[in-house]
């Protein structure tokens, strides 16, 4: 009994809410990695060179991606409730992730 | 029987409040028919038990609403070849309300936060006075009018997931019409809208999703005014009330 | 759920992250070439006032803008409401408060501490 | 047995909400003293059933620009045929005045501008101003909404999907002690006692195969009125709209109104040869008045007597399909859900019941010859004569309903208390709603389906005393074949078909009488044409019947009209007027 949600608007809506989410739960293991820094350097060190590893590369690639996208996402929220309304949000909606693989890729062809 | 005459398999939701489950009923093929008028035909002919509501026929009363295929629509609007797979539909109550029983849905939750939101006009003037003048292209007066055909069927009420997860969310036919009065000129105390909108329910609850606007069939934007409410509320946050 | 109270904390600290995020990314895009250390990290960012006051806004208003949307989350899909939702939403920006400047310390502070 | 029924109490209780019901609920809170407890009882969900939602075209007003209150009055007479109540068509008119103020200034309503920010005003057949108000083609939308909302957020207690099914009076029969109901939801009864009663369930001639109409309007308050003996003036009197969609007999589409302004805008009428034919039956073809073109189409119809082809058709396309498409896009868009293209091809057409010009018969103050019990709306009979106007139709409810809401309030204060029913007569109209419950089911839609045959086919459009003798033996058949059909009795609750009963038996008992009227009426009036009787009669000597019911029988009188504000023939437009105000087209 759920209505039909293929259409972009929901799409942008779930994809914010799922990039919101991941980025929620990434941070904090973010944070405790980077404490690391301070009582465990050599650690720290350790878990950065296993980051090199393709595999881990490409969780960044995506880590990096839901930032960009939730971002641009945001922004585009916010012109919608604060400018003077334009009509044209799906087109908007696909920019945002469209910057956002572009920057996501660029951080992808810097690593490899 | 060849295509065009075998039989619509249909599929109705039969219940209450306390639960409830599909059943199967054959309905002949027939030229012009419409949701309503297959729903029609099972409590005439088939199970006269079946319930359900309609009252005008024509897309203006919006008490025919129900979920069709799993998508809210005026059934009295909706032509069986428009959403008929594979000689097969299923038809349930509306969404995001309460059953009353079959395919009638409780809209009093719908109303009363139609009311709650600020919905009903508040007169600046009295019938002794004369009416007033007022240019239907001055830009606030558009865009009242863009959101005021609404007829109030629900549809963008059960369209909306986020009525679904948050029941105290006021809804975007409410907010539209608290939009439409915010625009009004004739409008008394435009303040207490924004603090009507402005609560825990309030317009700041929508994701924008949008369904609201993808699914009025009536081609309304109840989108565009919840955002412009956001808009009014956030410039009268920092005080720069008009 | 949310009210105009609850959303403008959101949408102001989103704000304040905008630049903070993007600047983020393009010092990573720029200090992941040639791969990462942790010398190389401390050695742009400890005892950095800039940097401090830089991830130090971020640390709090990712704190305050997470807490509200995963509030909305647990709302939306699971109904909790009440003191539970309160105490959960201060649960989660506290946590995130605390590991957030703990990181923070670790790694701007001048020398360590 | 008498356990069954649910007592419940109010001060003022009305039924129905279309514009009728919810002024009344709104004027009677302002005038009634304080504490009075308020109570509106509906078969539907509140503002969202009833016509005045459906009203497209307006609302007639008179507000100057050389319009006046007395051409607006003249209009009304003559449109009517010179058989309106002037006293209640004077009041109409005069305090249409009023209510549209009040609609704008106090309700909310936004009614449509001209360029200047005056209201915009045009002008339907038979009138002789621009003189109708519009919020485009979906006014009744605009007035119900705005109504609703102040009635829903008022401390009025709100009964939905209550069905009055009886008028109780007292023992001693002097006055109305209150209504029975059924609670659709339940299917439980509930008897209210109040003070005040207004009817305003706004008549519907949907007993006609083709009906424009919303589905919850049969004749409920005309059957209850008749069974407790009241007066019904101008039962014969049934408005034909000429373009009903016609889209197969199992569709609720169907007798759907195509809106006038279809043929104002130069909308033509062909038939199965694709020939015009309106010019054969007069002069302004398409663009006359609602009666003759609805005869012009039926007389059309009966000529090519062809069962696979029975409708005529309206074609737009000359003028441009996407002209039309933007000029009429919710009535393309409603042809196009529905499965006809208007804006490029042809719409099959039919005459359809669309308003009941007869009803209670009432003072100006809506006050009927029950003490305790008023009529507003297209419940009430009077204001039209033999033909509504178009725009006249939710003026007269609007302003009607408040007049009754006004007098309630002020009756009241006569009122110190509740009163009691006549018990077996409460016990009687619970068993009569109870009847078919008691018998093997059967399916009441065939029914339904004979009794709108037999009246289209008998007292419909075109009538004579053979016709209307036979539709009355028919209806009067298919009346006593429903007391032989029951209904299952194990679920009550929103048992439609147990409802659908119901309205049969209002339906054929309006019906019965609508047939007796139109034997009493030998000369043709408006909207009501006897081929045997083409001559309108001498107006000076009009007459308006009136039905009442007599142990069992109905029986139906003359009444002669009193001109007690113009006789025929004269006016009371100022010397020198124009003739019309209406630019011709
Ligand atoms: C399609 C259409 C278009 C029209 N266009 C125009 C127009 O352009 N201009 C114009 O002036 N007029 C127009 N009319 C006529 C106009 O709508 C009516 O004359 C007027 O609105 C009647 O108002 P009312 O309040 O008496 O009844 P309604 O608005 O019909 O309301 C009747 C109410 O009574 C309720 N009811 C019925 N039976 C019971 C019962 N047993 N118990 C409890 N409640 C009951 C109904 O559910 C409803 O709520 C149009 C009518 C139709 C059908
Ligand atoms: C940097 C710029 C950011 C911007 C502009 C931004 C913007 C927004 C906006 C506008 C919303 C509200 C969405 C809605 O109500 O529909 C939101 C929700 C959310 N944000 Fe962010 N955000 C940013 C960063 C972050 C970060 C870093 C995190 C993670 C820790 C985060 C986590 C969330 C979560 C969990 C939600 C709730 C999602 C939902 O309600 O569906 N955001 N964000
Ligand atoms: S906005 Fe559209 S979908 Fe929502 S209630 Fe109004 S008409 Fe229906
Ligand atoms: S679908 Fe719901 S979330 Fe907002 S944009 Fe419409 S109200
Ligand atoms: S029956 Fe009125 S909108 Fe469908």
């Amino acid at each position: 009994m759920r209505p039909a949600r293929a259409h972009p608007l929901w799409l942008a809506f779930v994809l914010h809410r799922v990039s919101g989410l991941a980025l929620a739960l990434f941070l904090p293991l973010h944070f405790w990695v980077l404490s690391w820094a301070l009582t465990q350097p050599q650690k720290l060190n350790q878990f950065l060179s296993f980051a090199e590893q393709p595999i881990v590369k490409i969780a960044e690639f995506g880590l990096i991606f839901l930032l960009a996208v939730h971002v641009f996402g945001g922004l585009r929220l916010m012109a919608m409730e604060w400018l003077p309304w334009s009509a044209p949000q799906k087109t908007l909606a696909a920019g945002a992730i469209g910057v956002a693989v572009l920057i996501s890729g660029t951080f992808f062809l810097q690593v490899v | 029987m060849d295509a065009d005459t075998a039989p619509l398999e249909v599929s109705v939701w039969r219940g209450d409040a306390e639960g409830g489950s599909f059943q199967q009923f054959e309905v002949p093929a027939l030229e012009n028919q419409t949701i309503l008028d297959v729903v029609s035909w099972i409590q005439q002919y088939a199970d006269a038990t079946l319930t359900y509501r309609f009252a005008c026929r024509v897309g203006m009363c919006g008490s025919c609403a129900m979920m069709v295929n799993g998508q809210p629509r005026w059934t009295c609007r909706t032509h069986v070849k428009k959403v008929l797979r594979d000689r097969h539909v299923e038809i349930a109550p509306l969404r995001n309300l309460p059953v009353i029983k079959d395919l009638a849905a409780d809209m009093d939750p719908f109303f009363d936060k139609w009311i709650a939101a600020g919905g009903a006009h508040r007169p600046s003037a009295s019938r002794d006075d004369p009416i007033p003048g007022i240019d239907p292209a001055d830009g606030a007066r558009v865009e009242a009018s863009a959101g005021i055909e609404c007829i109030n069927c629900s549809i963008c009420y059960a369209a909306c997931d986020t009525v679904a997860g948050n029941p105290d969310y006021l809804g975007p036919a409410a907010l539209q019409r608290a939009w439409t009065l915010l625009k009004d000129a004739k409008h008394e105390g435009r303040s207490a809208i924004l603090d009507a909108v402005s609560g825990t329910g309030g317009c700041h609850n929508c994701h924008s999703m949008g369904s609201c606007t993808v699914f009025c069939p009536n081609d309304l934007d109840p989108m565009s005014a919840i955002a412009g409410l956001k808009r009014e509320t956030t410039r009268s946050f920092f005080g720069r009330r008009k | 759920m949310l009210d105009l109270r609850l959303y403008m904390l959101q949408r102001l600290s989103a704000l304040i992250m905008v630049p903070l995020t993007l600047g983020h990314i393009a010092v990573m895009i720029y200090a992941v070439q040639g791969g990462l250390t942790a010398e190389e990290i401390l050695g742009r960012t400890q005892g950095s006032l800039f940097w401090f006051l830089f991830y130090g806004s971020f640390v709090l208003a990712v704190s305050l803008h997470a807490a509200i949307g995963l509030r909305v989350i647990v709302y939306e899909t699971f109904g909790l409401r009440g003191t539970t939702l309160v105490g959960l939403t201060w649960s989660i920006g506290l946590l995130l408060l605390g590991l957030g400047t703990q990181a923070l310390v670790a790694v701007t502070w001048p020398g360590g501490v | 047995m008498s356990r069954d029924i649910d007592r419940h109490d109010t001060d003022i209780l009305i039924l129905g909400t279309g514009g009728a019901g919810l002024f009344a609920a709104l004027h009677t809170q302002q005038a009634a003293p304080e504490g009075t407890k308020i109570t509106i009882a509906v078969k539907g969900l509140i503002g969202k059933c009833g016509c005045t939602r459906m009203v497209q075209g307006g609302y007639n007003v008179a507000l100057g620009g050389g319009d006046t209150v007395e051409r607006h009055f003249m209009d009304t007479i003559e449109g009517g045929k010179w058989l309106p109540n002037q006293d209640m068509a004077w009041r109409l008119c005069e305090q249409a005045v009023v209510r549209i103020r009040e609609l704008e200034n106090e309700i909310g309503c936004f009614f449509d501008r001209n360029a200047d920010g005056t209201l915009h005003q045009k002008a339907f057949a038979g009138q002789t101003a621009d003189r109708t108000v519009h919020k485009g083609d979906l006014t009744g939308i605009e007035i119900i909404n705005r109504l609703m909302e102040q009635v829903l957020s008022r401390p009025v207690e709100k009964l939905q999907e209550h069905r009055a099914v009886g008028l109780i009076p007292t023992k001693d029969g002097s006055a109305l002690a209150g209504v029975l109901m059924i609670d659709m939801r339940t299917g439980r009864f509930r008897f209210v006692r109040a003070k005040t009663v207004l009817m305003a369930t706004g008549g519907g001639p949907t007993m006609y195969k083709y009906h424009t109409p919303s589905g919850d309007k049969t004749m409920d308050g005309l059957a209850m009125a008749l069974r407790v003996g009241l007066p019904l003036r101008d039962m014969e009197m049934v408005q034909f709209h000429p373009t009903g969609l016609l889209a197969g007999a199992h569709s609720r589409m169907t007798g759907t109104v195509l809106e006038e302004g279809l043929r104002g805008a130069g909308g033509q009428l062909l038939n199965a040869a694709g020939q015009r034919f309106m010019f054969d039956y007069d002069g302004k073809g398409e663009r006359a008045t609602r009666d003759v073109v609805s005869r012009g189409i039926y007389a059309e119809m009966r000529k090519s007597n062809d069962p696979d082809q029975v409708g005529m058709f309206i074609s737009m396309s000359h003028l441009g399909p996407d002209n039309v498409r933007a000029r009429f896009k919710g009535m393309v868009k409603r042809c196009e859900d529905s499965g006809f293209d208007l804006a490029g091809g042809l719409v099959e057409v039919v005459p359809t019941a669309h308003y009941f010009m007869g009803g209670v018969v009432v003072d100006t103050d809506t006050r009927t010859g029950l003490h305790g019990l008023y009529v507003a709306g297209e419940d009430a009979g009077g204001a039209h004569g033999s033909n509504r106007l178009g725009g006249n139709g939710v003026a007269n409810s609007t302003v009607y309903g408040g007049i009754a809401g006004d007098t309630m309030g002020a009756d009241i204060r006569k009122m110190p208390r509740l009163r009691d029913p006549d018990e077996s007569l409460l016990m009687a109209e619970y068993e009569r709603a109870r009847h078919p419950l008691s018998r093997p089911p059967d399916l009441v839609q065939p029914l339904r389906n004979r009794l709108q045959e037999a009246m289209w086919e008998d007292v419909g459009v075109m009538r004579d005393a053979a016709g209307m003798t036979r539709g009355l033996s028919r209806v009067r058949a298919i009346r006593r074949d429903l007391m032989d059909v029951g209904v299952a009795s194990d679920t009550l609750a929103f048992n439609l078909t147990w409802h659908d009963w119901l309205n049969m038996a209002s339906l054929c008992d309006v019906s019965e009488v609508i047939a007796l009227a139109g034997l009493a009426r030998e000369n043709s009036r408006g909207a009501h044409y006897r081929e045997d009787f083409p001559e309108a009669g001498d107006m000076a000597a009009s007459y308006f019947t009136v039905a009442e019911r007599a142990g069992d029988k109905v029986n139906v009188t003359r009444q002669d009209v009193d001109f007690s504000i113009v006789r025929p023939g004269e006016t009371i437009l100022p010397e020198g007027e124009p003739e019309t105000l209406v630019a011709a087209q």
